[in-house]
């Protein structure tokens, strides 16, 4: 099932990073593409890397945890992660893990830029 | 897969894919949806029975693509509902194991279990009679508040 | 409800209500849409399958809303695409008798049976040895066109 | 399960007649509530029944067997029906049915006022 674990994601250059902005459900099929879109973004040591969920409908906690790892790959390296756009179904994923805590979500693109 | 409920409403048996996983969440969505369970409450639950499956392939069949899960479904009624069944024939756990990290210990992993029970209303986590393991859940609608006069 | 060939992606028991047939379509097209079937082509298949379990509800079952419908999937290779196999334990009927009113002659139903055959590539009905009635049906996607240099 | 059966039919009054908007998957569980809908619109014998499927994303052979119902009153009482609004779902059904060759199917609303 190909298509059922490939994870299309545009990459945006940004003057100080990338920006990714995978489209469709991240779940157990399709976290380990993403995971891979990240860790190849994270080679470069970019400045900032904006992950941007406005194509991202549903996200679960294999989503989540890639996340948090490339949280701790740019904590290490000091590159600033920012993730925008969340729908309200993925905000609310993220609030009961309590990930709006140590991750920086903002709301859209403009700001992310910004932050 | 029996219980000692009436026949459920649906009963789908997958293979234990990470790629059926999205098949079973949008049967079950439209489901809710149209009992009457708002869009939130109808992505709550998708939630949590991704993540009980997530779990079930990762850790109790550990990534076999060839196993068998099995998730049987009741409409409630009174309070109005939906009941889950999810059953495996994994290696038995004790119940006490199936927990996640403490929340505040951010690290990757850890949060499957607790979304289940902070989505669902019901979660109850037993070592089938026949062997493997059954997960039932329940989510109901809130009550229609009616004045007391 | 077995079958001669390997274990179903997925399989789904469903009772002969007309409520269940949203989430069924939901499912199937969710994962031909997983498997690459365009949208168009998830469509017709979600409407395909759900022609021939309205036709065993009515028919069939003759609106009884406690009988089982058993629905199976596998994904194809070579070409690419889907098996659906739809079992029921109604009473049956001649192959022959499974057929649609003349286009042309515009009246309501009768268009059941047309569109399965239309949006489907492979279309078998037959009687189940066990008893009850069998439709397979079977999808595929469109070939690739490479180059012949 | 009420929901599943129910449909919402939002219904406006035109100088001629009425538009009925169905709202949702018109299926096995919901044509009998359109069949519901279509006749009590029919009752009062309107010039005009305007049926708009904007917000019908899935149509079976049980809504259209409702629809040709319905043409069949409606040609019997001088009452012009038509249809508007179909998606590209919607309009392939009525494609392969061979219902565009006997049913009023126009584009829009205004269209639909108009023929
Ligand atoms: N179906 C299961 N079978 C066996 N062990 C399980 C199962 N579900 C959960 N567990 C155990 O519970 C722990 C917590 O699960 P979870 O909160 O989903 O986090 P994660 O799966 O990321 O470790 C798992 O690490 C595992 O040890
Ligand atoms: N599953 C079934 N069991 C028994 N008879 C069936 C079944 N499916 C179709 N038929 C027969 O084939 C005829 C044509 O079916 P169809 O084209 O779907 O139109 P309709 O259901 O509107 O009559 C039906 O009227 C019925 O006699």
């Amino acid at each position: 099932m190909s298509r059922a674990t490939e994870l299309i994601v545009d990459i945006e250059t940004l003057t100080d990073g990338f920006l990714l902005r995978p489209h469709g459900d991240v779940d157990m099929a399709r976290s380990p593409a993403f995971r891979a879109k990240l860790t190849e973004a994270l080679k470069n040591v970019p400045a900032r890397l904006v992950v941007d969920l406005a194509l991202v409908p549903y996200m679960d906690s294999c989503g989540l945890a890639t996340l948090i790892e490339a949280l701790q790959i740019t904590r290490a390296q000091k590159i600033k992660l920012i993730v925008c756009n969340l729908s309200a179904r993925v905000r609310s994923v993220f609030e009961l893990s309590r990930l709006t805590t140590v991750l920086t979500v903002v709301d859209n693109h403009e700001q992310a830029l910004l932050a | 897969m029996k219980s000692d409920l009436p026949a459920p409403h649906l009963e789908t048996c997958i293979l234990s894919r990470p790629e059926l996983l999205a098949p079973v969440r949008a049967m079950l969505e439209e489901l809710a949806g149209r009992i009457g369970f708002d869009e939130t409450a109808c992505g709550h639950l998708a939630l949590a029975i991704d993540e009980a499956l997530t779990n079930i392939i990762r850790h109790g069949y550990n990534n076999n693509p060839d196993q068998n899960i099995w998730i049987s479904a009741w409409e409630l009624s009174d309070p109005t509902g939906l009941r889950i069944q999810i059953d495996d024939l994994a290696p038995q756990v004790e119940v006490s194991q199936l927990k996640g990290r403490d929340l505040d210990d951010i690290r990757p992993g850890g949060l499957g279990v607790h979304l289940i029970h902070s989505l669902m209303d019901l979660v109850q986590f037993s070592k089938r009679p026949g062997g493997g393991m059954r997960l039932i859940v329940e989510k109901y609608q809130p009550a229609k508040i009616t004045s007391p006069l």
